[in-house]
Parts: C-alpha cells; structure tokens; sequence
C-alpha cells in the first residue's frame, strides 16, 4: 500500500510541477494545492498506512496508527487552507487591479 | 445574488440548523471522539458559507450583526490567554488542567482547560472563515 | 520551567490582536505597538543574561518533557538574534510612527509587523522541527500580507511571485518533515540530532539535509533568492527595512541551526555545497549590485551579498569562522534595517527612485547625508563600524578552513557593497542641489530619529564590540558543539 | 604609556569638535585653532627625539575587543618618528598656509578642518600601531578623509570623479592588505607587527606567506600610488592645493612606503617581494616622470612627479630588502644603503615636493590658472615665489646645493649596487635598474626645469590671465619659505638628520644590521668623481638638450594616446562592469515567475537528486507494505487520472472540481488510513476552498491557453517527471530506512496523560497545543489579511512612489 500511495504522491508532485511552470496563475494556484494534497498524503505514509487501529482509546484495539503525522497534518491542512485562501483574494485582487490573469504581463518593468 | 432559490434557501434553512448541531457536537465530543476545535469551528462556519451562498450578504449580516473579525481576534486571546492561565498557578505556558464538578443539571462534569482553549480556536476559525467569505463576496 | 521564553512570541500576537481593536486610534497603534517592542527587547535582554548565567534555557509547552512536547530552547546565539531582531523592530515600528501612512495604519500595519516578529522571535527560539514550520508560517503569512499591502500594483504582482516561491519553499519544507520524521521518528531537533548521531548520517539523510538546504535558501535567499529584488522593491520604507533586516535572516538561522545542529556529519557534501552556493550568491549580488540605478534594488542585491557573506562562516565550519558569521549577523540586522530606512527616505524626500535623477542631497540634509556615509561605510565592513569583527572572523576562519577561493570572492564582493553605495551617495548626496530650500520636504525629526539611532548603534556596537563578545564565544560554542545544545534541550531535571 | 594613544586621539576629537567651535564662535578662524594641534603634536614628538635615537622604542597599549585580540597597541621607534614628525611638521606648515589660502567667507572652513584633523589622526596611527588589524582601521581611515577631501568641492563634477577613483583603489587596495593581514594572524596567532617580525623564521615556508606578501603589498602599492594604480593621484588633485601639498605628496602617499619598510623584517630576503617592491617602484619611477613632462596643468604635473618619486623611494626599499637574504650579514651591508638612501629621499621629498605645490598654489592664487600655456614671465611679479620654486625644482632635480642632489645621488649608488648583485637573478635583469633610473632622472630634470621656465621665464601675457598677478602675503609665503629653509640646510648639515633620525630609523626597519659598520653612512654632498657623479652630469646635459628640443621629440607621447591610457581603461572597466552587470542580471531575473520556478526546481533537482544518486542512498523494500485491496486500488486509479485530468481541462471550472474530487479523494484515503478527524477537517476544507475558488473565479476570464510548442513543454515535463520522481525515490528508500521507533508511542497514554481519548485531538490540544495555537494565529493573519487585501486599495492612477 505504501509503495502504491507514494507513487501516486509521485504523480501528484508531477502534475503540481507542471502546473506550477504555467504562466496563468490559476494553474499555478491549482499546482500548489495540488503539491500539498500530496505532501500530506506523504506524511500519512511515512508514519506508516493501517498499521493498527484509528487512534481513539478504546478497549478493543490493542495497537494504534501513528497519531503524530496525523496531528500534523492537521495543522497542515489548515495552514494551507489559510495561505490558499489569501492567495486566491491576492489574485483576485490582481486581476481587478491590473486585469490579467498572466504571469507574463507582471513581470515588472526593471526601471530603466 | 440569487433571489429565485427558494428552495435552495428553505433547504439551507433546514441544513444550517443540521450542521450547526453537527458542529456543535464535533467540537465538544473531540476530545474522545473525531472532532475538537479545528473540525467543530470549520463546520461551523461551513453551516455560515451555505447561509451565504443561499441568501445574500446583507441579509444575512443583518440577521447575524457580528463582526467577525473581533470574533476572530477573541478566540485567538480566548486560546493564548487559556494558555496563560497556567502561567498564574506557576505552571509551564500551555500546561492544561482539568477538574470535575457535580453540576445540578449535568451531573458529574469534567471540565477541562482544554474544552476552553480549543473553543478559542473554534470560534478563530470561525471568525476567520466567515470574514475571508465575507469580504470577497461583498467584493463581488 | 522558563515561561519568560514564551514571552518575545508571545506578547507581539497578543498585542497584535488586541490592537484590532483600536483600529481607528492611530496613537494607540503606534506607540502601544512601539512599547510592545521595548518590553520584548528588555525581556530578550533578560533571558540573554540568564542563558549566560546559567546555560541553555528551555520551556516545555504544557510541560510535556521532549521529545514528546514542544519546546522552546534559548542559547546564545537564538537569544542573540530574537534581541537584535527585537531592537531593529524597535526602530522600524518608531519610523513608521513617524511616518504616518496612515492608509495603512487603518489596515492594521502594526497588527502585522507585530505578527511578523513574533513568527521571527517563534521561529529562532523554538526546539521543535514542526513547529520551526509554523513558526515559519506566522512569519511568512505577516509578510504576505504586508507584501501586498495598500494594493498598488507593484506590490500586487511583485507578491504573487514572493507568495508563490515561499509557498512552494514551505511545501518542500513539509516534504522534509516527512521524510525526517519517516526515517528518525521524532521532531525534537535535539532529539534529531541525538538520532542522527547514532545513525552516524547515513547518505539518505545527507539527501534530506540538501533538501532542508534548498528550503532554508529559499527563504534566506541563498542563491535562490530571485523573489527577492523585486518584492523588496515595492514596500513601504518601515516594512521593507524590517523585511530585508529580519525575514532572511530566519532563514540563515534555520541553515546554521540545521548545518551544525543535525547534519554536521558529512561537511565534505553538506558544507562544500554550501560554500559554492555561498560563492554564487556573493556573486549573483555583486553584480546585481552595480547592474541598476534603482537604489531600492541596489539595496536589495546588498541583502544578498550580505547573506553569501554570512553563509562562508558556516560553510567553512570552524568556531573562527562561526563567530565571525554571528557578528556578522547581529551586524547586518541592524544596518540592513538602516540601510533600507536611508533608502525609503530618499524617495519620500525626493520621490525619485533612481541615483541619478537626484543631486546634492547633502545640501539640504546634511546629518541625512552624513548617516548615509556611515551606513555606506559600515556595510562595506570598514572598522571601527560594526561589520569589522564579523568579516574579520569570518575571513580566518575561511582561511585557516583553507577556502582561498572563497575568501577572495567574500572580500571582493565588499568592494562591490561599496561601490554601489558610493555610486549613490556621489550622485545623490553630492554635487549641486537639485532641490530648490522652499521647495524642500521636510525630514521629521523623528523619522530621521531612527536612522540615525541605527547609525549610532552601528558605530557604538562596532567601537564596543567587546560587549557582546562573551555572547558571541558562548553562542559559537554551543554551534561548534552540538552535545551542549542536546544537553540544554533534552536533559530532564 | 599612555601620552602617545592620546596624541593619535587628541586630532581625532579635535576634528568632532571643530564644527561646534565654528559654530559657537563664528568669528573665530578655524584654521588658528586648528594649528594648535600640529604644532602641539610636533612639539611632542620632538621631545620623542632623544629617546628614539638613543635606540630604545616607546609602546604602549589600550585593549579594545579582547576577544579578537584587537589592541589599540602603540610602537614607536625611528621609522615611525620620522613619519610622525612629517606628519605633525608638514601638517603644521600646511594648515598655515591654508588660513590665507581658503577664503573664511566662500568655504566651508570647519569641514575642511575637520577632515584634516581627523587625516592626521589616522595617520599618525597608521604608522604608530603595533596591531594589524588598527593599523588597518586607520589606513581606512586616512583614505576615507583623504576621499573627504578631494570632494570637498562636491559640487564640481570632477572632485566626485576623483574621491570615487581615489577611494574605489585606495579601499580596494585596503581590503587586499586586510586579507594579507588576516593571513599572517592566522600564521602567527598574532596581531602585534613586533610579534610578528619575531616569529619570520617559522613562517617563510608557511603556503600564505607569499598570497601575503603580494596582498599586504596591493595595499602599499595602491596607497603609495605605483603603477598601475596610481591614475587616482593625478585626479586627487581636485582637493584644494594645501590637501594636495599635504595629503598627497608628503604624507598619506607615503603610507604605503611605511607599511614596506615596517614589513621588510617581515618579508625581506624574499625574491617575490624584492621583485614586486624594485621592480614596480624603478618604473613607477620612470612612467611618472615621463608622463609628468607632458603636462600643461601645474598640479598634475607635481602630481605625476610625486608619482615617480614615490617609485624611486619603492625601489629604493625593495633593493635594500636584499639585504636580508639569507641573513644579516657584513657582506651585504652594502645593500642596506639602499633604504637608508629611501628614508633620507623621504625627508627631502616631502620638503621640496610640500614646498613646491604651495608655490603651484600660490601662483594659482595669484593669476587664477595652472596652466602652463597661460603662465609665464611671472618672474618679476612675483620674486619670491620664483626663488622658491628654483629651490624646489633644483632640489627635485637633483641639484646641489639642495637636499636632492645628496639623496638622488645615493640612489644612483644603489641601483649600481644592484646591478652587481649575486642573487635573484640580478646578474641578468640587473642591468636594466641603472638605466631605468637613469631615464627616469633625465625626465626628471626636464619636468623640474619645465616648472621654473614656464611659469615664470618665458613671455608675460597678460590678457591670458584671470587676474592680475601679485606677489603672495606673507602668511601664505611663510610655509613654503620654512620648507626651502630644510631644503638647503639638510644639504649642509645632512648627518645630523642621519644621527637624530634616520639612523633610529634604519635600526626599526633592519634591526639584525644594528651597530654593524658602514650601517649607517657619513652623508658628504662630494664623494669624489665616480659613476654617480657622471650620471648625474650626463642627466644635466641630455636634459637640457632634451628640453630645449621638446617640441621635436613630444610626438613620442603621441603613443600613449589619452584614448589607450590606463585611466580610459579605469573608466572603461567600470562602465563595462555596470553594463556587464546589468545585462547578466536581466537575463536572468526576468520577473517572470515560471522562470524563477525552473531555476528552483532545477536546482533542486540538481542538488538533491545529484546527492541522492551519487551517494547511492536509494533503497527499495516494499516487504513492510500493508496489502492493497481493490477499491483502494480504484482509488488510487481515480485520483492518478484526475490529477492528469487537470493537466487537460479546457476549462478552469472542470479544473477546480477536479481538484475538489482530488480532495474529496483524499478525505476517504484518510477515512481508510484510520484517520477520521484528518477526514473530517479535509471534507470541510476543501469544501470550503472549493466554494472559495468559485467565489474567486467568478470574475476572472477564462484561463488562456499555454504556450503548447515543445520548446516550452519539454523542459516543464522534464523537471516534472524530474520532480515526481525524485520524490518518490526518497519516500521510497525512507520507507526502507525506518531506522528508529516514532515516539508517538508515548501519545497512547494519552487518557492517563492529558485526559483524551482521541490520541489526535489530544495532540493537538495538549501535548502540541503551541503548535495549535500558533495555526490559529496563522488563519488569523491570513482572514485579516484578505479583508485588507480586499478593502484597502490603492488610488487610482497608477503607482505612486509611497509619499502620502
């Protein structure tokens, strides 16, 4: 299972690369979220997949997965919740400032 | 945005009061149970974002006056300062405690330091949830 | 237990929240946050002396022993920083004070820089890898915000670039989190390093580290800094000079910490890949230094420079070498923030961003131009200013590490600091004023207050240097041997 | 000993002070208060005399960054008393001369002090220090206000030119010394020079001591002026005549001569350094006095020959640094004369060449122009001036009865001397010292006659002038009257300078020579007919036939044309350098983001993947696997085909939902891992993202189509497939590397430890609660932060630089 799941991790980092070198920023966002989808997926396998019960005390279950990468993840989602949100109000706020939606028409002036 | 959906508000309606309980009870069972603070407050907020698509802001802020970035703002010090609470009886930042009551009601109750600290950050969550809405639609 | 650790992150976030409160109350803004960084400052102070007294310090959170909680671990060379750091926010939160922007200051300026530092203060003292992220992440959100914010339009497309790279930095980060933790089964760095140790790095994590190397350069600007320029560029004076003071320095602490702290087993990969990096980011700077008349962006490739500079003390590894690299460091802090003050002032005075459409600025700011000299001076690590000691040491320890090559880039390429600082005091400082008296903007006092309490602190710290030696050696030391920090970090009694 | 820290200070303070006294006492004029402090400084150095020549030295020391083993540590001896007594002597005579030089109206007098104060407190401590590292403080220093100076007309184009030329090679020059001297601190483990010059022996055969030697030496060279570095003099004579008369002639130009001598202990006896020393200072020597004759302006004229005057003290030092070869020894004596002869040329120097410009400065003054096509017959109008000026180029040009026929004379004898030694191969090059010098003298002589006969010979024409010429006052001749005294009384009386000074000073730079005989020469101005004296006769001859042939044989310099000159190439260098630069620099950071994202991604690539097949770390071991079960294995199909679906969508609508669905995806993934509260928060983030994205998307255009050509698509699948596999190799070989137990064991006890029964929760809530806390600060700048995002912004009309 963890061979399959890194692989797919695999795929996913490929997709969010190619999506990242894009010069429309929409994919570039999808590529980042893409990337994080597949870092937390990364994190579950590296503590280990189904190697004992869901980690809630109980009575019956005499081993548990690993709970830290999960508390970790966690706190991943959420922060890459709040970088995506911001990032998306950034870019919406870019193109109702400038109107484009292109990376190559931000490239800046070098001023002289 | 959409006068027409009635349905989808009459849904709503019914749905909000669902997940708002759902909410509710995430954020309380998650110290055993799947659940705690981040999930409650996100579902919460959630119950919010439906009310929003479904009516309009306006509407809406007017039946709910709250700004939500205080919100916001005091679940973050409800969660800090929970944290420093410890520091008055000498103990590390952070460091929780619990202890249980016989309330008349309820009966024998645990009440936990962590309950309070993690509905500081249910009610951040919120707070920031519902502002980041907010402001990007009354934007558009 | 130490909870006066948590005070220099924590009081910034409270003060930062409780200040969105009084959001139409620019003065309460102003000098409440002012006075949330003096009490930081002080309270930095304290801890520094008591690290010196009694050893490394540590704070569990929750009183959770490590590895299992999260701790905050303060030695010298951590404290050293969060002070500095504490002391130039100081001055920045003072300028803008003066400065009254007060467009931004309704949008809750100060909130944010608050917040920057207290990701910056989190970020140096924390002992936990996970939580370096978060720290990170604090930090790094402040500055999205504070990229972007007033919405014009340079600072709107120049953060998306800055927002995206350092998004993708801190998924790398992540990545590297979990292949660390798959492989060692602990976040504790201590604890880390403890575990690397007696797995004696074997090549697998010597490839984790280059990761963490590319992470952390991303975000000091080691080689990668190609967000840097730009973003820096468009800022507003008080928020660029914390910016090019502190934000790339979290960075350079992070390279130190993880490069003697965790994978200091195979320098000969690890520490030789970090020299040629090193090198080409002196180089990179150097000539993009000279290559603009925008004296924002020269300002910005002096950032740079300064950071290959720092790095050649770690990557020449020796405590010489590393004592010179924390001089340099509290050094450049300061002058970095001073240096982008002088330069954001300019163009408020003038309202020209390019040297050469000023002139004479001497003649109507006289003392102005006279701290721009010394600012010039001091980045060129010319003694008596505070650069001296840092270049001094960095330059034997590059020597007696038997890096010719890369002495000879380091000191050429303060030639080059020089030169292009020259190119903008000859142009704007001297020659006849362009600037009728009548018309002339006048330099408040207090803006002026801070650039010039920079440039004192500049020469007063490089003529008593010897204050801060013993925090210097002590910091050093604990660098050059990692088992005092295990042992301040982890030991349970 | 304490007094002497004080005197290289008391210039220092004095300098701060200065515009204060301006200020609190306007009617003052600086440059009397000013001339207390050289005077009191020569006083007390005088007083220094008897102590030093009777060979004992004085030192002291004050710490400074122990740590470092920084001390402000003081040595004086001989050679360092002669350079304090020039400084102090010189500096005196010239703050003199410019109370009726500068104007107390037009300029700004307490600047002008200020930077000659603080000048001559660096130099005092270039060549009072014992310690490398303040030594170097000083050295900066002295060409920091020496910068000061030449712009102190910063209005003037050219005095910016030429403060950024002089600092840009003088700094840069101090900076290669810095890096010699950090080389010999970590050879010696010290920073005292006297320590230093004590440990020789062990570290000749050390590797940096050559990489010193030739860095210490870019410091001189560049300091002292010698080719090529020495186009900054010619331009540092923007700085007003006094300046020049100080800074640059008799004293800071002289520093780097200090530093050779102080080292030669150090590194003589080295061929390198006798090479480099001799070798750039004979035809720094010869190129300045040829250049200088093709001048028309007065000042660069002195300027070009102080430069070839410099060069013969240079070589002068190197060929007496082969007194050391192989030790001291009676045999080699002869050599040593050579720095004897440079230490007595130093003294006459700065009396003819200081006397010289203040007469430039006076005639300056006087008629308003340099130039020499302008001036002439100036004789009768101002007698004075003419005698002096006689006396100063007679002595430059080696003339008796003037201080520069002795020491040119002996100069003549050492490159003699040179020629007939046995060592560094001298029996082949040796040749070429005499004749050079001997060239360099003639030109020499021509400049120097130049001098007197243009400017004041020649036909009077006044309608050329600026104003009407006058005799100087005497407040301003003084100075210059003082120092052509020296010059004709050191020619009579040339021992007793030998005894009180020089002969102190020859012990400081050759101590194994002391007490030797013939160490230290009687001076006589008539050693009989020998080949010194020839050659002097036939640079007289040929130099007057030469001079009054000029104009047949100037078209030589038609081949050094202005266009090819080292200074174009100065201003070349620099200008191509920026050029350079910033085309380099554009092409690389073109602020377009994909760009940036190659040049990371590639690196990483490059670094990591380089690290991670190099070392050979890669490990397979899917043993430890939990088994696949089929609608796992669907899964995991659906989700590879929506992540390459993206890649395809025409619309950004199908793409954001394929995104949802991959987040979706992800929650059942971690509803089958055992992770319920994962699930749960990731089906309610990404719903809410999802909403969010529709909300942001709902205005923007349709995305544009990418650039599809294999140019641009090659490279992004490569680093892509670069990326993917990458990562999957080191998660693959981390998960054959379980080299130690998680302690998230620990967290099982959570119900007894912290109360919970969700082990994740109580992570969150407890054990890692900090982390918790700051991710809710984290969402609290980022909700903050899209508010002001969306709120605040900017007004309408483009950018504005930041002013409101």
């Amino acid at each position: 299972m963890e061979t399959v799941i890194t692989l797919l991790v695999g795929l996913l980092v490929s997709v969010a690369t190619y999506l990242l070198l894009s010069k429309n920023v929409i994919r570039v966002v999808l590529g980042s979220a893409i990337l994080s989808h597949a870092i937390h997926l990364l994190l579950i396998t590296m503590g280990g997949l189904k190697k004992g019960g869901v980690p809630i005390l109980g009575d019956k279950v005499e081993t548990y997965v690993d709970a830290l990468p999960q508390a970790l993840i966690l706190t991943a989602i959420v922060i890459s919740f709040a970088v995506t949100s911001f990032f998306l109000a950034l870019m919406y706020r870019t193109y109702q400032s400038i109107g484009t939606d292109n990376l190559h028409e931000m490239r800046g002036t070098n001023d002289e | 945005m959409r006068e027409n959906d009635l349905i989808l508000q009459t849904v709503s309606k019914v749905a909000v009061f669902i997940i708002l309980t759902f909410g509710v009870y995430l954020f309380l069972s998650g110290h055993h149970n799947p659940g705690g603070g981040f999930i409650g407050g996100l579902t919460l907020s959630s119950a919010f974002v439906l009310l929003y698509l479904a009516f309009d802001v306006e509407s809406v802020n007017a039946g709910i006056p709250l700004n939500y970035k205080m919100v916001a703002a005091i679940g973050v010090l409800i969660a800090i300062f929970t944290g420093m609470g410890s520091l008055l009886f000498g103990r590390a930042f952070l460091s929780q405690s619990s202890a249980y009551f016989n309330l008349p009601v309820f009966g024998k109750t645990g009440f936990a330091t962590v309950t309070l600290f993690e509905s500081g950050i249910a009610l951040g969550v919120v707070g920031v949830v519902i502002t980041i809405m907010i402001s990007i639609s009354e934007d558009v | 237990m130490n909870n006066i650790l948590a005070f220099p992150m924590i009081l910034p976030i409270i003060a930062g929240v409780l200040l969105l409160f009084f959001r139409l109350k620019p003065n309460v803004q102003r000098w409440g946050s002012v006075l949330t960084m003096v009490v930081v400052f002080l309270i930095s102070l304290s801890i520094l002396e008591k690290v010196m007294d009694e050893g490394i310090l540590r704070l569990d959170f929750g009183e959770w022993a490590p590895p299992f909680g999260i701790t905050f671990v303060a030695d010298a060379f951590a404290m050293l920083l969060v002070t500095t750091s504490s002391l130039v926010t100081i001055l920045c939160l003072l300028y803008a004070a003066f400065a009254k922007d007060e467009k931004r200051e309704k949008f809750f300026l100060y909130p944010f820089l608050l917040l920057l530092i207290a990701g910056v203060n989190g970020a140096f003292l924390t002992g936990d890898l996970f939580n370096l992220f978060v720290c990170f992440e604090v930090m790094l959100l402040a500055s999205y915000v504070l990229m972007t914010l007033g919405g014009e339009k340079k600072q709107l497309t120049e953060g998306i670039k800055y927002i995206l790279i350092n998004i993708l930095s801190s998924w790398f980060f992540l990545l590297g989190i979990a292949y660390l933790y798959g492989t060692l089964g602990t976040l504790n760095m201590a604890h880390l390093s403890q575990r690397i140790a007696e797995a004696g790095q074997p090549p697998l994590l010597t490839t984790i580290s280059i990761l963490f190397l590319i992470v952390f350069s991303l975000k000091a600007g080691l080689v990668l800094y190609f967000w840097l320029p730009g973003s820096y560029g468009a800022l507003p004076t008080a928020v660029s000079a914390l910016f090019a003071a502190l934000l790339t320095k979290v960075g350079v602490y992070a390279l130190f910490r993880s490069f003697t702290l965790l994978f200091y087993h195979e320098p000969s990969i690890t520490h030789t890949i970090i020299g040629v990096m090193a090198m080409m980011t002196m180089i990179g700077g150097s000539i993009g230094a000279i290559a603009y008349k925008d004296v924002r962006k020269i300002a910005a490739y002096n950032v740079i420079i300064a950071i290959g500079f720092i790095l050649v003390g770690l990557a020449s590894n020796n405590i010489e070498s590393m004592q010179g690299s924390i001089y340099y460091l509290v050094h450049d802090i300061l002058v970095k923030g001073l240096l982008f003050l002088m330069v954001g002032t300019v163009i408020y005075l003038t309202g020209k961003t390019r040297f050469d459409q000023v002139s004479g600025l001497m003649t109507n700011y006289p003392l102005f131009g006279w701290i721009f000299l010394i600012t010039l001076l001091s980045l060129g690590g010319i003694p008596p200013f505070s650069g001296f000691a840092g270049k001094l040491l960095i330059g034997k320890g590059a020597l007696v590490a038997g890096e010719y090559v890369m002495v000879a880039v380091a000191f050429l390429s303060s030639l080059f600091v020089l030169y292009s600082l020259l190119r903008i005091f000859l142009h704007m400082f001297w020659g006849e004023t362009s600037i009728l008296k009548k018309n002339q903007i006048y330099l408040s006092k207090g803006m002026l207050a801070s650039c010039f309490i920079l440039a004192v602190l500049t020469i007063g710290l490089g003529l008593g240097m010897s204050v801060v030696s013993p925090y210097v050696t002590d910091a050093a030391n604990v660098l050059t041997n990692p088992h005092l920090y295990i042992e301040g970090a982890l030991n349970n009694d | 000993m304490i007094s002497i820290h004080a005197f290289i200070l008391i210039p220092i303070l004095t300098a701060f002070l200065i515009p204060f006294i301006g200020k609190q006492f306007p009617k003052w004029h600086l440059g009397w208060v000013t001339l207390a402090v050289p005077i009191l400084l020569f006083s007390f150095f005088v007083s220094k005399i008897p102590v030093i020549s009777a060979n004992r030295t004085i030192t002291g020391s004050i710490p400074w960054i122990r740590a470092l083993d920084l001390h402000f540590a003081v040595y004086l001896d001989g050679l360092s008393l002669i350079f304090t007594l020039l400084i102090a002597g010189v500096g005196s005579l010239v703050v003199l001369y410019s109370i009726f030089y500068l104007s107390k109206e037009k300029e700004s007098l307490s600047h002008f002090y200020a930077y000659l104060l603080l000048f001559m407190g660096a130099m005092l401590g270039v060549v009072l220090s014992d310690n490398l590292m303040v030594l170097y403080l000083f050295w900066e220093l002295t060409s920091i206000s020496s910068f000061l100076l030449i712009a102190f007309w910063f209005h003037r184009k050219k005095s910016r030119y030429g403060a950024q030329k002089s600092f840009l090679i003088t700094v840069g020059g101090g900076i290669a010394m810095l890096v010699g001297f950090i080389m010999l601190q970590v050879m010696t483990a010290t920073n005292s020079v006297q320590e230093i010059i004590a440990m020789r022996d062990s570290i000749q055969d050390h590797e940096l001591f050559v990489p010193a030697l030739v860095l210490i030496l870019l410091g001189a060279f560049t300091k002292s002026a010698q080719f090529p570095f020495h186009i900054w003099l010619p331009d540092a004579m923007e700085a007003p005549t006094p300046v020049s008369a100080y800074l640059h002639s008799a004293t800071m130009v002289k520093a780097g001569l200090f530093l050779v001598a102080r080292f030669t202990p150090v590194f003589g006896g080295e061929a390198t350094w006798f090479w480099l020393v001799s070798g750039v200072g004979i035809f720094t020597m010869f190129w300045g006095s040829f250049t200088a004759v093709r001048q028309n302006d007065l000042k660069a004229l002195l300027a070009y020959s102080t430069i070839s005057q410099l060069g013969l003290m240079m070589s002068l030092f190197g060929l007496g640094s082969a007194a050391l070869q192989g030790g001291a020894s009676i045999d080699s004596i002869i050599y040593t004369q050579a720095i004897f002869a440079a230490l007595f040329h130093l003294v006459n120097h700065a009396t003819f060449k200081g006397a010289l410009f203040m007469v430039v400065g006076i005639v300056d003054h006087g008629v308003g122009t340099r130039d020499v096509r302008k001036l002439g017959g100036l004789l009768s109008l101002m007698p004075i001036t003419f005698t002096l000026s006689v006396i100063g180029s007679f002595s430059m040009a080696g003339l008796p009865p003037f201080n520069g026929f002795l020491s040119k004379e002996m100069f003549f004898t050492a490159v003699l001397n040179a020629h007939e030694m046995s060592m560094f191969s001298m029996d082949t090059w040796g040749l070429l010292f005499p004749v050079i010098a001997w060239i360099g003298s003639i030109f020499t002589f021509i400049y120097s006659m130049f001098i007197v006969f243009r400017t004041f010979l020649r036909p009077y024409r006044r309608e050329r002038l600026e104003k009407d010429p006058h005799e100087a006052s005497i407040g301003m001749l003084l100075s210059p009257i003082i120092l052509c005294t020296f010059v004709i009384l050191l020619f009579f009386f040339p021992n007793l300078l030998s005894k009180y000074l020089l002969a102190p000073a020859m012990n400081g730079i050759l101590p194994t020579y002391q007490n030797m005989e013939g160490f230290i020469p009687k001076i006589s101005a008539w050693h009989g007919f020998n080949l010194e004296l020839l050659m002097t006769a036939g640079v007289v001859i040929l130099g007057i036939i030469l001079m009054n042939t000029y104009r047949f044989w100037n078209v030589i310099y038609d081949l050094f044309p202005e266009k090819r000159s080292l200074d174009r190439g100065y201003q070349w260098l620099l200008a191509a350098s920026e050029s350079g630069s910033k085309k380099a620099t554009d092409h690389y950071m073109t602020g377009f983001l994909p760009n940036y994202l190659y040049y990371i991604f590639g690196f990483l690539l490059l670094t990591v993947g380089g690290t991670l097949f190099l070392s050979g770390s890669i490990v397979f071991d899917p043993s430890n696997d939990a088994p696949v079960s089929l609608y796992e294995a669907i899964f995991v199909g659906i989700m590879g085909i929506t992540a390459v679906g993206i890649l395809f969508a025409k619309s950004r609508m199908t793409a954001t939902l394929l995104n949802g669905v991959l987040g979706y995806s992800i929650a059942v993934f971690f509803v089958l891992f055992k992770a319920p509260d994962l699930a749960l928060t990731q089906l309610v983030v990404e719903t809410v993202t999802t909403v969010l994205f529709l909300l942001c998307f709902y205005h923007l255009p349709e995305w544009s189509k990418e650039d599809r050509s294999w140019k641009v698509r090659f490279p992004k699948i490569i680093l892509s497939i670069g990326m993917g596999a990458l990562t999957v190799l080191i998660a693959l070989s981390v998960q054959g590397n379980n080299l130690f137990e998680s302690i998230s064991s620990y967290f099982e006890d959570s119900y007894e430890l912290a109360g919970g029964r969700n082990i994740v929760n109580t992570i969150l809530g407890d054990f890692r609660a900090f982390d918790t806390m700051l991710e809710v600060v984290v969402l609290f700048i980022a909700g903050i932060g899209v508010y002001t995002l969306v709120k605040l912004k900017a007004p309408q009309g483009g950018d504005k630089i930041e002013r409101k």
